[in-house]
């Protein structure tokens, strides 16, 4: 429908920028910033409670934007559960029969969840944490779904809206609490960082891993316009 | 050197698989290929000494995105074949 | 050249294809898939580039992991809209004609 | 004080969002009202703070930039903290008796409505430039959520657009951050604007600073990248429209702005600045002139949206290489133009819903003789409309009115015309919506009459847009408040 010149024009301009950032990326790349940004960062990484860096940038020294961004995956859940239909948790043709797979799903299970646990525990220290847990706890809650096993908790109701926004609160309480004591909006108070980090990735992994699931679970299956709610 | 040509190899593949997952004309292959794309996003990231990045593209760039589209695709395909009326009926 | 800006560059290389995908594709999935590759181009071009002056820089590695999260909220936001209009529709594409593609192109 | 002050703006919608989410609407309505007052306690608290003691950095989680994220809190966040906490209560208490909350999915309305109102405060009082980029996105997904709630085959095709234009003018925005943060090795603004200045390849800047702006204007809707935005705010609950409209856009276009004054001076040229206001007076015209054909009413008011943005980015020409009282002028005339457009916008779409509620029909031509049974919200409506056409005494008047005479300052006189002439389009297809309500039809009211309160809401933010034009100085003297600069 639209015109072959009209695609050659945009083929040409989208060449024409793209080349117009290779420029000013190589610009860039020849101009030395001299950042400070790293070397602070290894000054104050023993007072953020946690050994790694990444997990310090997320949880401690930029918290604020984590907040936030829990906070977009919330609505992202919360859209698609709004949009959720009835029968989306039956659906039959995704049960599986081969018994195969049901038995090696048995044993894989219990071992992605382990996994998830280590991810979390490790995120102190090393490379892991909250969202790579909370995703290989959504990939687990996946595959349970696919073999046709019974995710009740996932249902549209008060439990499941509690579980998306668990590590949203917990968060929320800890930077208002800090407030209250006097510190600014979000700081840990000395000597409880890390426990206080350790205590809102565990409660994030799980609120993360069930959004994540939800959004798979809740997708749109059919054109149903009432949904489902589990309690009224 | 070789290290350098592994990079560069890794970047034309990156390039030629986010071209192949566009331009394929079959949906399905396209998703599939996004999800190569994704893996290789996580190499990516290795090489750039990033292993958290790694590790949460692998799982959630490539993993979740893939299933959630994997998962649109082949209802799309379902709605296709047995048709909307089919649907229609299931509502009474 | 620098292996961090030899990726910064692939990340350039990235948005173009990206922009054209979304420009030019008409399947509302498609248009996702494209998004998802520029939202990854960024994410090269934000550690690369800062990685080519610093060495491994945790900063923006951090911020790529929350992009990587918002990315994937909105990705999963499209795909329940794009389900349900679906459903809706029987349509995978936005409107008719020129008239859907509009707002990713300017004229 | 500043302590409890910023914890209470921050925290309060955030943890209204979380709450509502386990209650019902009607629950959700009730604790609505409460945070609603919160928010005004607390941002007459912080004018009050930042009257006495000067605006100030406030360091999150008490790491200073640029390790941590500093936010800005000046006159010019505070004007338009207090006009959020006004205008987004006067939608919420609107959408309160609008919405209908025996369906189900509408419980999910506060806590949009309170992320959104989150991402609004972040923005207003952002400092760092990837917070910022969350702001924006948490923002969007919020609009785009409250745009698709429902679930309707329209509502979602507008939802669809909406997202695909909000992703990718983040992505730009976030490419622009990506360049600075390899340029700076900082993200915050407060920052690289004082490192540009002393640099000596400023010019640097400038691919970071266009794609800042591309990203933004997309998200602003500046024509011509506005397609997105009439069947969004068209088909949008009409509380919701007006939330979109009267401060949703402005969240980008207030970034862009904040950039452009930190940086636009070094690093940008005048060849730039000309042509982002050239594309804001196409807005303007053409805007108008789509405004005026539209059959529906919503649409209407949406297109007039579409034209006002266009006004905003006059900014940009008027305050490049200019001195700096005519950029002062500038800058306030727009701060004007920003707030008299969200009162007026908000007022214009909340009346608008209550004048389809009363005909049932969102076409024009269904309005015939509306005026003899609902004149209360039609007098809102129009109201809103001499604001936006820009008549004395009301708010629009005097932002085009400072917009004027910093444009004769400048010697920038062809902006005259584009204010001229997008005033008397204006008046086109506000009179063209009257003209169609008193037209008589039979002597019979066969109207539905809309609950009262949802009257008296529309007429007291129309009231507000007028009144502007003769309390603009006092308004203008909340942004005007001192700053201590403690770098």
């Amino acid at each position: 429908m639209r015109s072959p010149t009209a695609y050659v024009s945009v083929l040409l301009l989208v060449i024409m920028l793209t080349a117009l950032l290779g420029r000013a990326v190589w610009q860039l790349a020849a101009f030395d910033s001299g950042s400070e940004l790293p070397r602070l960062l290894q000054n104050n990484l023993a007072a953020s409670g946690v050994e790694h860096p990444v997990t310090a940038v997320l949880l401690n020294f930029r918290s604020y934007d984590t907040l936030l961004e829990i906070a977009v995956l919330v609505i992202a859940a919360m859209v698609g559960i709004s949009m959720a239909r009835t029968r989306s948790l039956e659906d039959p043709e995704l049960r599986t029969a081969d018994a195969l797979l049901r038995a090696l799903l048995r044993w894989f299970v219990p071992l992605m969840l382990l996994l998830a646990a280590y991810l979390l525990w490790a995120g102190a220290d090393r490379p892991g944490g909250a969202f790579q847990a909370g995703a290989m706890l959504a990939a687990t809650g996946v595959l349970m779904r696919l073999t046709g096993m019974p995710l009740d908790f996932l249902r549209p109701g008060l439990l499941l809206r509690i579980g998306l926004v668990l590590g949203f609160a917990l968060f929320l309480l800890v930077g208002l609490a800090s407030a209250i004591a006097g510190e600014a909006f979000l700081a840990y108070p000395p000597g409880l960082s890390k426990a206080l980090i350790l205590s809102i990735e565990t409660l994030l992994t799980l609120s993360i891993g069930m959004i994540l699931l939800a959004l798979f679970v809740s997708a749109p299956v059919n054109n149903a316009s009432e949904p489902e709610e589990g309690e009224q | 050197m070789i290290e350098w040509l592994l990079d560069l190899l890794l970047a034309l593949a990156l390039v030629s698989t986010a071209a192949a997952a566009l331009l394929s004309r079959d949906l399905f292959r396209a998703v599939v290929v996004f999800i190569a794309f994704g893996l290789l996003m996580a190499v990516c990231w290795v090489r750039l000494q990033a292993p958290d990045l790694a590790l949460a593209e692998a799982a959630i760039g490539a993993g979740l995105t893939g299933v959630l589209l994997l998962d649109a695709v082949s209802h799309f395909r379902r709605g296709n074949s047995h048709g909307l009326e089919s649907q229609a009926e299931e509502e009474n | 050249m620098s292996t961090p800006l030899l990726y910064a560059l692939t990340g350039v290389v990235l948005w173009g294809i990206g922009l054209l995908g979304l420009v030019g594709l008409r399947h509302l999935l498609r248009k996702l898939l494209a998004l998802n590759l520029i939202g990854s181009a960024t994410f090269l071009i934000l550690v690369g580039l800062a990685q080519h002056h610093n060495g491994p820089d945790p900063v923006p590695q951090a911020l790529v992991l929350t992009g990587i999260v918002v990315s994937i909220a909105a990705t999963a936001l499209g795909v329940v809209l794009i389900r349900r209009y679906f459903h809706l529709t029987g349509c995978t594409e936005l409107g008719n004609g020129a008239e859907g593609s509009k707002e990713d192109r300017a004229p | 004080m500043s302590n409890w002050l910023m914890a209470g703006l921050l925290f309060t919608p955030l943890a209204l969002a979380t709450t509502s989410l386990l209650l019902n609407f009607r629950q959700g309505r009730a604790l609505a009202w409460l945070g609603m007052v919160l928010q005004l306690l607390v941002s007459v608290g912080l004018r009050g703070l930042v009257k006495q003691e000067g605006g100030f950095y406030y360091s999150l989680a008490g790491w200073d930039a640029p390790l941590g994220i500093e936010l800005r809190v000046d006159g010019l966040a505070v004007t338009f903290l207090l006009l959020t906490t006004l205008v987004a209560s006067g939608c919420g208490i609107h959408a309160g008796i609008y919405l209908k909350p025996d369906k189900p999915w509408q419980r999910y309305f506060w806590p949009l409505y309170w992320f959104l109102w989150a991402g609004l405060n972040t923005v207003w009082i952002g400092g760092d430039l990837f917070n910022l980029y969350v702001g924006l996105e948490l923002i969007s997904l919020a609009a785009v959520g409250l745009v698709a709630l429902g679930g309707q085959a329209e509502a979602l095709r507008a939802a669809l657009r909406y997202l695909l234009a909000a992703l990718l003018g983040s992505m730009a925005y976030l490419l622009g951050v990506a360049l600075i943060y390899g340029q700076f090795g900082t993200l915050s603004l407060a920052e690289v604007a004082h490192q540009v200045r002393l640099m000596d390849q400023a010019e640097l800047m400038r691919p970071a600073l266009v794609l800042m702006l591309v990203g933004l204007a997309l998200k602003t809707a500046l024509f011509p990248l506005h397609g997105w935005l009439p069947p969004a705010h068209g088909i949008a609950k009409s509380p919701v429209s007006a939330l979109l409209s009267a401060l949703v856009v402005k969240a980008s276009f207030y970034i862009a702005a904040r950039i452009w004054l930190e940086a636009g001076e070094v690093v940008a040229t005048q060849w730039m600045a000309q042509l982002i206001g050239a594309l804001g007076a196409a807005a303007v015209i053409w805007g108008s002139w789509l405004a005026w054909c539209q059959p529906r009413l919503k649409q209407v008011v949406a297109y007039s949206s579409v034209a006002q943005i266009g006004y905003l980015f006059l900014l940009f020409p008027l305050t490049f290489g200019v001195d700096a009282s005519t950029s002062l002028q500038a800058q306030q005339g727009i701060t004007l133009q920003v707030i008299s457009h969200a009162l007026a916008k908000s007022a214009m779409f909340l009346a608008a819903g209550n004048l389809i509620l009363a005909v049932g029909n969102n076409r024009v031509d269904a309005l015939a003789g509306v005026s003899h049974f609902l004149p209360f919200s039609l007098f809102s409506f129009g109201l809103a409309g001499v604001s936006l056409m820009g008549l004395p005494p009301s708010g629009g008047f005097a932002a085009k009115w400072m917009l004027l005479q910093a444009s004769m300052a400048s010697g920038q006189w062809w902006w005259i015309l584009v204010l001229v002439g997008g005033g008397l389009l204006s008046a086109a297809y506000v009179f063209r919506i009257y003209r169609a309500s008193f037209l008589e039809r039979d002597e019979k009211d066969h109207f539905y009459h809309p609950d009262r309160r949802l009257e008296v809401v529309a007429m007291l933010l129309a009231v507000a847009s007028l009144g502007l034009g003769l309390a603009g100085s006092q308004v203008l003297s909340v942004m005007a408040l001192p700053f201590e600069e403690v770098q």
